[in-house]
């Protein structure tokens, strides 16, 4: 069974996408079915996005719904914020995940907060896309993984969808959420393939995926890091250590009893994640489980791989030091399956 | 305008009827009223936390309401509580939220600086100085792609000028056309701040420019002149020609909030802005072309006085939130 | 012994002060003995600081010095990063935390990552104020306590002084530090007063302060949480519950060291923050705890005590239940206590 | 201006030695060879990540450092080789950083994007479009507390006058009238985004009113006018008359970075911009003006091809960064 594949009820005829086809062809269905959908950010239009995602739809949906727009992350942001409380339902690109630094304050204080504070009065449909990550050489300022600081806002939502099907997947699930939903794509999967259904079809927000079923570890891992933790697996599995890997896919809320059920399982927790090391998305994982019942069924301590706690450096071997690797997953794995409380 | 007024009177005179007219004035007390009654709410311990009064801005948020349907948007900042009043606001709802109450406009999670009437077209007041500004043009996207008609009228500050998200607002307006009013009430200070010290400008309506769209700059506390200048914007707007900036010059006879010992202003600048009461004004005028007697106006006054009272008595006795409601409207409930 | 005073090295004379006294006694000095230093900030000038920190100091120091800016966070941060690069040493106030979300830009991609960036090439040795948290009934976008973002951040030291002692000494510090330090003060602490010691100290960054002795439970708060900790200690006691109080201080870098002395000692841990509590700091010192060898010292799950998961409400009742409380605090404890791996 | 210098002569030959317009010359090819020299390393696989080349930009570039000394700042931007080299860079040390050696300007750290030589007073390139603005400010502002005298000229393109960095700085430069110098590199587009799709004004130029500064439009492929505008604007700042802007009009030949297909602008309007070689240009002024032969020209140009040769011959050789120092100058090491 290919794990990595959609689920089961999914009934799309499945055809090889790249993650970044699969996000175009869910943008695609959006502005084809519903007129209110409208994608804003800079060079989508066609230039087709820094990264190639929206591609060509400029030219089959106009300039008036694909908008390219100024330099402009604060300003662009709150249109989308008001846009989306008018009646529209924007899909904003940052070109950059670091680009959001700037509009921190229309997403935190605006775009999750405005239907609390109005006390129900409006909602905020609205999705905004984070192309995130290092490997690119971009350096310190174009390679930050920033869903932790997002993960910390009530009112959002934040996925980070690790496979094309789910990269498609759960930016339609977004697109039907009333509420602000945040997605963080990383840059490096653009290119990777992987068999996606036909049609319309939602991954729910919210609930993690077991990629790899094992007993003597749990590896909870987020985004590209999914895909290390499972090419470590296989080498683990010729030693002998059968590892689940846990594809986190939401970072909030968290899908806690997927997380749990897990670790009561394998009594053994290590946590992947390419976000800085402290307080990053796995401080959160861990402390999760660590306040939880599963705690009794712990027989290690919790181990967890981060960023390293630097800005990304450019030199090419510096830059993939910063972040976990494979190997420093089974070194991680092995040290923690010997472990014992 | 009826064949009996004279062509040389003021806009407001020409354009509306009687009864808008004394509309008009009522609303104005009513948000003197308002704020008066917040005020003492407060001193006695009803109101938690802070407030921002609008008291000698009247004119301002009523003239630039009026070209407005229910139909149409505004977004409103920390000191809006003028600006909801003259967008046709029920005084008690927002006596009730801020008295913290289930039955205000906010479920009483938002109070005075979120105070918001999404059913007549307030969006909210805002927090964050400036962070109305693009929602604004976000709401005027929304009504050009869906062809709903609407006009949003963006109220800010001389102190939001400065803020980057005027800037990106306003161009973005621009370049799509989108119909925006943006009414910067130029109190003359943000907080201490006055603009001769933070605002590289003489008037803000100069950096219309730089977007290529019409500025005007108008006495603030003439209901007329505001009326008559962001009528003209608004009609543009509906036309599909685009946003325009309005600077409507007034000034804050109250501290910038509970907390403001007014040591960067003196007495006598305070003073002679309360002589230029906009009410008083606009009373005047209504007076001068026989819109309303003397007596009516004192009557007006003393009707905006009851409703208040009446509003805060009301107000007081709704129910509090839940206390297990805590986290209710942080996302939005899907029916099942 | 008054475990809140400052430490026994400290030689200055000792004046009760309040917090936001003691800040301004450290601005002071700061001023006086450094033509470099600089503030900057809202309306700190003649109006004396949103909270009154600054107070008169412009009346001594002059506007050149004292510098009311333009509501302008993003240029008037990214002003201060220029200026610390170029020979001043600013000293930055947010006139409200949640105003920082406007100038994330300046604050992570910039002055925390010019030194790396550049090889090492300068230094922005620059401090900066966010008055936080809530209960002054100022609703949900000027409430808030965003320290967890910043604490994610390399590059930047972040602190959180609990006593006008510790603000004073640790502004000192962070004056001295040659690299960017974040501060966060609680709004509600500005009025508590303490004592405070005359002249010059420097409380050191990075070292956490056990305000309370004690075998049964570790309690590792933060801010104003310390002294609703210490309160919650004192009711404790009567129940023979003997709980120790750590005051971590610094949010980054954390003192390892301290915390987990600590825990291994008492075997129990509870966190207490008034952050959201998902990817709050309590998730860090949790997560740090679970990944130590002190993990093999814990009888019980680690517990969180965070904001609630909304943004802050303005009705009283309600702002107050959503951060913990001394109930809340001495309900977790006396579960943890009984808990039992 | 030496005696034997006609007075219609443009602003250049009229201001600077022949050694110094020698030297300007050899600094535009030496930006240009030095960027043909990045791509080919890029093409060769020498380098990762992208780099955005300023190949047509490098009158703007070297015109605009002239009236700077080694004491004067720069911040520059995403497109920065040419300011770097314009402020007296070593061409070497550059392309080692571009390797990402530690015997870069960062130490591999940076990369092109963030290309800096503080002892030249080259504060860095930026990644953050608009990012370098407020940060320009702050050291003008460090020169005007300090009096030392230092002018800054802050780079940035067309795309980032619609950031809001962009409106706040030039506000408080303006408010505090500080030593600085904005230079607006307009060269049509941010990215594949025309500023006649992004920007609501005519001339970038013109958004200085909005500031009560200064703001001059000039022909950015003319080295002489650039120069001559900087040096008003610098002449300005220097006797603390505060801040001015300068557009300069240019254009990029090669596409925005690596991944650009040029599919937002036509083939002829490139091949136009191309007959613009502000290169051609600034050796064609000279040797009008008999400063240079045709010879000597040529030797110029093929002395920078050597330099550029040799700089990557060397900067290849020079030593990887340690993996253990991964960490290092996140934080400032003290002495112990
Ligand atoms: C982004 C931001 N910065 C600062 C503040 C604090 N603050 C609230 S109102 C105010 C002054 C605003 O001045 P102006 O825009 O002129 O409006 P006015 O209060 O005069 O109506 C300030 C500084 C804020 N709420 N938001
Ligand atoms: C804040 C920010 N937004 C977007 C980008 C991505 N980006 C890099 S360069 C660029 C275009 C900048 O245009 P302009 O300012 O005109 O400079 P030019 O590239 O033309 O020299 C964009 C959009 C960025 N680096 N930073
Ligand atoms: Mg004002
Ligand atoms: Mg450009």
């Amino acid at each position: 069974m290919n794990m990595m594949a959609p689920t089961a009820e999914v009934e799309g005829e499945l055809r090889e996408l790249s993650y970044a086809e699969a996000i175009r062809e869910a943008l695609d269905i959006a502005l084809g079915e519903d007129e209110r959908v409208i994608l804003m950010g800079e060079d989508i239009g066609v230039y087709g996005g820094a990264f190639q995602v929206t591609g060509d739809l400029v030219h089959k949906y106009g300039e008036e719904r694909v908008i390219d727009t100024p330099i402009s992350e604060l300003g662009g942001a709150g249109v989308s914020v008001g846009a989306a409380m008018c009646g529209l339902k924007p899909i904003f690109e940052f070109q950059f995940s670091d680009f959001a630094a700037l509009a921190m304050e229309q997403i935190v204080n605006q775009a999750a907060k405005v239907r609390f504070m109005l006390g129900g009065a409006v909602s905020v449909p609205l999705v905004m896309r984070f192309p995130a990550g290092s490997g690119t050489g971009a350096a310190a300022q174009h390679s930050q993984s920033l869903e932790a600081w997002l993960g910390h806002v009530p009112g959002l939502k934040v996925v980070q969808p690790s496979t094309p099907a789910d990269a498609k997947g759960l930016l339609l699930a977004a697109l039907d959420d009333p509420d602000p939903v945040m997605i963080f794509e990383h840059k490096l999967l653009y290119k990777m393939k992987g068999e996606v259904p036909a049609g319309r079809y939602t991954t729910p927000i919210g609930v993690a995926a077991v990629r790899r079923e094992g007993t003597d570890l749990t590896i909870v891992a987020t985004s590209i890091m999914v895909h290390k933790a499972l090419a470590a697996a296989e080498e683990l599995a010729k030693d002998g250590i059968d590892v689940e890997v846990v594809d986190l896919r939401t970072v909030r809320p968290m899908d806690r009893d997927t997380v749990l059920a897990s670790v009561r399982k394998t009594g053994r927790l290590l946590c992947v994640y390419e976000g800085v090391k402290t307080l990053g998305v796995g401080a959160e994982v861990s402390a999760m489980v660590a306040e939880s019942d599963a705690f009794d069924y712990l027989d290690a301590p919790i181990v967890r791989l981060g960023g390293a706690e630097c800005p990304i450096p450019y030199n090419p071997e510096l830059e993939k030091a910063a972040v976990p690797q494979v190997p420093d997953i089974l070194r991680a794995a092995r040290q923690l399956v010997k472990a014992e409380v | 305008m009826p064949d009996s007024v004279d062509g040389n009177a003021p806009f407001a005179i020409r354009q509306y009827s009687a009864d808008e007219l004394k509309a008009a004035l009522r609303k104005m007390y009513l948000i003197r009223k308002f704020e008066e009654g917040a005020e003492e709410s407060y001193t006695r311990g009803l109101i938690h936390g802070t407030m921002h009064l609008s008291i000698g801005q009247e004119a301002s948020a009523v003239g630039a309401c009026m070209p407005l349907t229910d139909h149409d948007k505004i977004t409103s900042t920390h000191r809006g509580h003028g600006h909801c009043v003259a967008k046709g606001a029920d005084v008690e709802k927002m006596f009730a939220e801020f008295f913290g109450k289930e039955t205000g406009y906010c479920r009483g999670r938002g109070g005075s600086m979120h105070i918001a009437d999404v059913a007549k077209g307030n969006l909210g007041a805002n927090g964050i100085v400036g962070g109305d500004i693009p929602i604004a043009v976000g709401s005027a996207l929304a009504a050009k792609r869906l062809g709903s008609g609407a006009v949003t009228v963006c109220f800010f500050g001389d102190g939001a000028n400065n803020e980057g998200a005027f800037h990106e607002a306003l161009n973005m307006a621009a370049v799509w056309k989108l119909p925006v009013v943006f009414v910067c009430e130029n109190n003359k200070y943000g907080m201490s701040t006055s603009t001769a010290r933070s605002t590289a400008v003489k008037s803000i309506a100069e950096r219309a420019a730089s977007y290529s769209m019409p500025g005007l700059s108008v006495d603030g506390n003439d209901f007329s002149a505001v009326a008559e200048a962001v009528d003209t914007a608004v009609a543009r707007a509906r036309a599909g020609e685009g946003p325009s900036l309005v600077e409507s010059v007034t000034y804050r006879w109250r501290g910038h909030s509970k907390s403001d010992r007014n040591r960067y202003r003196t007495k006598e600048e305070i003073a002679e802005w309360m002589d230029k009461d906009p009410i008083k004004r606009m009373a005047e005028m209504l007076l001068a072309h026989k819109i309303l007697s003397a007596d009516a106006v004192a009557e007006l006054e003393a009707e905006a006085d009851r409703e208040i009272a009446a509003a805060i008595e009301a107000a007081k006795a709704g129910p509090d939130p839940e206390a297990g409601d805590l986290t209710r409207d942080v996302y939005t409930e899907l029916a099942a």
